[in-house]
């Protein structure tokens, strides 16, 4: 082998002729499987072992991690400025605008609404946003072409013949949706708003789907519906906010009329928004409910 | 600096951090995986504790603005509520997701725990 | 305010438009469109914002409603920030041409319109973490990255793809976690959530002392969690089972945008929260510096040592990530650019790499495996060629993008001379580690094992796409490669008005 | 008040301590629930019952939920369920 020139041996290296004993070593390209037969077995285990010992590894250093990490931020925690100090850095001219100017340029009787749905309203797109991929990972992930069956056939299909939920949820049903509705539409009076109410709403609806089973449930509310609803809304939250966004940034005024605080009416975008945001998160909450049930077993 | 005194004035941060720390080391070491998400939920409770406590100023009230009162004192922080909120949110979509791949995992593997799974796929590649 | 000044908010609304109304839209071919279309009017958007920006030399901030910086959500735009969005737009259309027979192929006809959802999502998420100049708003699109990127990883649906994406999801749950632990320590000690008003308090914090310790366990917590969603090196677990069990045009979006969203955030916040003093006085950087380090030598070699082509790219794309983290580590705006050259470097480097092996891994009948896959150049010559010209630029052949990245690292690790003689010697080491495994697979893929038989030429009809993008991908390499001047020159424009 | 405020953070880390190292996941997320529970609490005593309304409806409602049917869907494959029955 000594003789040939660097080119052949280099060629000879790529093709697996070159005699090379190190574990591991063992260039792919090169190496061709029926040239080396004693290594076969080893290569099948190997890794396993290899893994194993990776966990074993990941367990040490990953406790040291924890550890470590609790004590410094217990050791931080005890820096930080004092709970229940009014001049903490966090009582700034930031929340103090959204209390003291919030309603007069939100319309918004509630702080907590204005402010993510006006002063910081891109956070609040985003995070409907993630809601909506979620669903349709979930979709990604349970869709199949065996999950109508399912729905007809599946063990939550039928209605419950339990008789302590057909006559609590008799009573109860009503109700949430009466307080989620509440909710939803007086995000921008009294606490909550869309993202609770719509909670309440979903939470509802399952409920619902667990008295009459899915069998009838998908007949009002099939995952075309769920979905096609929350682009709807999606869609219409990105026009009002884009509307608002643009119209801000480029100060074109044509502003919304706020209406006055306190009136049902009121507020601009908001009370839409909250409708938006609620019919979203309701039907996100059912959609992964009914795609849970659905998974089907292969 | 370790007092008595600061624990309990701090009482908040001091759970939310051991709360993180538990939710961490779940979300880490647990096998299990369904242990894995609700780690991950304990974790990200412990922030949300974190982030309100840091928002309350004893005697505020909630930051809706009744009869007229608009003096920022009166009220507590508004900001870390909002926060709150949108982390709330986006913690239960992440749930969702992953107690989905959880059940079609164990479609696939029989198995809830996570070394498992990764030996056995380990193995499914190689043989 | 002069018009273009709304492209950064049309180009996120875009996006995100485009991703939510995939669900309309049930034919996958369409919907791919849908999609190649939206990414290609950002794209233009995105270079005549360029263009405006370069032309009046500043940067400018754009508020998301009527209020402005430290009450509503702003958006930031400067030469760096549409430079990165033009190129992660360029790598979306050509990512999708060139991996797009193996998407219809691999990806059940039903499921396509969600795929193409994730696609543009991630998309969008990765234009406003660009673009965001809010550390709450980079925590809710750090979210909708990683389900969309979770949703590509396991779009396959093969067993393996499934444990990959649970194992990234956990990993990103832990990143995403620090991360938000991190921004609300930092919110507890400024009271900021936007990035003006939270630069002038950390400067005050440092320069007074006060909340030392929170401060750098604040930014020590950012700093781990964008590490560890960028995969630097004791994080990089996750990150080759996740890129080779995604389709081929999955893999090469992922390599080109995910991570390098997360940087170019890390670098923004460095830039305009942190500056490069506090970071270094903190002993941040060198931390950073010596996981860079490790993680140049350490991936290359799990690389040298991986039987699977994409788990090879995989590990690869690790150890070129660990370059950026060096060149950030070295603290000096040097440093910095070298780092963004990097980027930019690895960013139209690697999606060619994957389309190509994809293209590979096609004529060798779908096997992954290093050895299948040798002669199939000769099948399939283009391939060959976008795989020989991605992997000589990875190893630093001058002429090629990969060579002028490590040139300037290089460069930039002459001004420290503490830490020069590390980096460089580093450097050598994982060129030639980076050597030693993409030079046998570039012969190997164009020598077939049994030197005798002539194989039959392309069985296939020709892809056009496929054809477009390795040109276009090879065309850029090479303009990286050779105009390095002017762009050295764009990149410190950018820095600077950042 | 502040005994109160007390015994719910010790509560909190109970469930927290327990929902980790309960063995049955059943229990495990049983005490999960109860841990959005006080939670919700926690939410009206610091002044934020936006937040009480949503926890009190996405944490100790949907989740729980999800939990269950997850846990269901498994159950029902290991044949658990007819065992009891």
């Amino acid at each position: 082998m000594k003789n040939k020139s660097l080119l052949h041996r280099f060629v000879d290296w790529v093709n697996g002729d070159v005699a090379d004993d190190r574990p591991g070593n063992i260039r792919t390209v090169g190496s061709l499987p029926e040239a080396k037969p004693p290594k076969e077995k080893p290569e099948h285990t190997d890794p396993l072992r290899h893994l194993n010992r990776q966990i074993a590894a990941y367990r040490v250093s990953a406790v040291l991690v924890c550890v470590s990490l609790m004590l410094a931020l217990t050791y931080t925690v005890l820096c930080l400025p004092t709970y229940n100090d009014p001049s903490a850095p966090t009582n700034n001219e930031v929340s103090q605008r959204y209390v003291e100017q919030g309603m007069e340029e939100t319309g918004a009787v509630n702080t907590v609404a204005g402010m993510i749905l006006d002063y910081r309203a891109f956070d609040t797109f985003g995070e409907s946003t993630v809601l909506f991929t979620a669903t349709a990972a979930v979709l990604f992930i349970t869709l199949s072409k065996h999950t109508k069956e399912w729905t007809e056939r599946g063990p939550f299909a039928d209605s419950s013949k339990d008789p302590i939920l057909q006559v609590v949820g008799k009573i109860l049903l009503p109700m949430i949706f009466v307080y989620g509705i509440y909710v939803v539409l007086n995000g921008h009076l009294s606490p909550g708003g869309g993202f609770s109410g719509g909670a309440v709403l979903g939470g509802g609806l399952i409920l619902a789907s667990s008295m009459f089973g899915q069998k009838k449930m998908v007949r009002v509310l099939s995952a075309n519906v769920t979905t096609g609803l929350s682009v709807a809304c999606l869609l219409a939250y990105a026009a009002m906010k884009g509307y608002s966004f643009f119209t801000g940034a480029n100060h074109v005024g044509w502003e919304i009329p706020k209406g006055t605080p306190g009136d049902i009416l009121s507020s601009g975008f908001i009370l839409p928004l909250n409708i938006c945001v609620g019919i979203i998160v309701a039907c996100t909450m059912f959609s992964f409910y009914s795609l849970f049930s659905q998974v089907e077993e292969e | 600096m370790l007092d008595l005194q600061t624990l309990i004035d701090m009482r908040y941060q001091v759970v939310a951090v051991i709360l993180f720390c538990i939710g961490f080391a779940t979300l880490f070491l647990h096998p299990n995986l369904i242990k894995k998400v609700i780690g991950l939920n304990l974790m990200d409770s412990a922030v949300f504790l974190m982030l309100a406590a840091v928002g309350y100023i004893d005697g505020g009230k909630a930051p809706i603005i009744v009869d007229g009162i608009t003096d920022a004192s009166y009220y507590i922080n508004p900001v870390p509520g909002g926060l709150v909120l949108t982390g709330i949110v986006v913690a239960v979509s992440t749930t969702a997701l992953f107690l989905a791949l959880i059940q079609r995992l164990y479609y696939m593997y029989h198995t809830l725990n996570l070394d498992e799974i990764l030996l056995l796929a380990k193995r499914s590649e190689h043989y | 305010m002069p018009f273009v000044n709304n492209v950064p908010f049309f180009s996120i609304f875009i996006a995100m438009l485009g991703g939510i109304v995939m669900p309309l839209i049930k034919n996958g071919r369409i919907a791919l469109r849908v999609t190649e279309a939206a990414a290609a009017i950002i794209g233009v958007l995105s270079a005549w914002l360029l263009c405006a920006v370069v032309a009046s030399g500043e940067s400018f901030t754009y508020m998301m409603g009527h209020f402005p910086a430290p009450w509503g959500n702003e958006l930031r735009a400067g030469p760096l920030e549409a430079m990165m969005a033009l190129a992660f737009c360029m790598i979306m259309i050509l990512g999708l041409e060139g991996g797009r027979r193996d998407m219809f192929d691999d990806i059940s006809a039903h499921k396509q319109n969600s795929y193409c959802l994730m696609l543009n999502l991630l998309l969008a998420s990765v234009l406003a973490l660009v673009y965001t100049n809010d550390v709450f708003t980079a925590y809710v699109f750090i979210e909708i990255n990683a389900i969309s990127a979770c949703g590509i990883v396991m779009a396959r649906r093969f067993g393996n793809s499934l444990v990959a994406a649970v194992r990234y999801l956990v990993i990103s749950c832990v990143g995403s976690g620090l991360f938000l632990m991190g921004i609300v320590l930092l919110y507890t000690c400024t009271g900021q959530l936007l990035m003006p008003g939270m630069d002038t308090a950390v400067q005050a914090l440092a320069a007074s002392g006060e909340y030392r310790v929170p401060l750098l366990i604040a930014v020590a917590l950012v700093a781990v969690g964008l590490s560890i969603k960028s995969a630097l090196f004791p994080f990089y677990g996750w990150l080759p089972n996740a890129y080779a069990s995604a389709t081929t045009s999955g893999s090469a979006v992922q390599a080109g945008l995910i991570s390098k969203g997360y940087v170019i955030l890390f670098i923004k916040l460095i830039y305009r929260v942190f500056t490069l003093e506090v970071m270094r006085d903190l002993h941040i950087l060198q931390a950073l510096f010596v996981m860079g380090l490790s993680g140049m030598i350490i991936a290359s070699i799990r690389a040298y040592q991986e039987q699977s082509t994409k788990r090879m790219l995989g590990f690869s794309s690790a150890a070129q990530i660990a370059y950026i983290f060096m060149g950030i580590g070295l603290g000096t705006h040097e440093g910095m650019v070298a780092a963004c050259y990097q980027i930019l470097a690895h960013t139209i480097t690697k999606p060619l790499l994957f389309t190509s092996a994809g293209m590979l891994i096609r004529s060798a009948h779908g096997s992954k495996n290093l050895h299948d896959l040798r002669g199939t150049a000769r099948k399939n010559p283009l391939a060959g060629v976008g795989f020989t010209i991605g992997g000589l630029s990875l190893c630093g052949l001058p002429l090629l993008a990969g060579f002028a990245a490590k040139y300037y690292l290089g460069v930039a690790a002459m001004g420290d001379p503490k830490k020069m003689l590390f980096a460089l010697l580093v450097l050598a080491g994982s060129s030639v580690l980076n050597a030693m495994y993409y030079l046998p697979a570039i012969v190997g893929i164009w020598f077939p094992a049994d030197k005798g038989a002539a194989e039959p030429l392309a069985e296939e009809r020709e892809d056009k796409g496929f054809i477009l993008s390795t040109a276009v991908f090879i065309g850029l390499n090479i303009f990286l490669g050779v105009a390095i001047g002017p762009m050295i020159k764009l990149i410190e424009l950018g820095l600077s008005l950042l | 008040m502040i005994y109160f405020e007390f015994l719910l953070l010790i509560f909190l880390i109970f469930c927290a301590v327990g929902t980790v190292f309960t063995r049955n996941l059943l229990s495990s997320i049983i005490v999960f629930m109860a841990f959005s529970a006080i939670m919700s609490v926690i939410w009206l005593l610091l002044e934020s019952p936006d937040l009480a309304i949503t926890e009190a409806a996405v944490g100790a409602g949907v989740d729980t939920i999800l939990f269950l049917v997850t846990l269901k869907r498994i159950h029902a494959l290991k044949g658990t369920e007819k065992d009891e029955k």
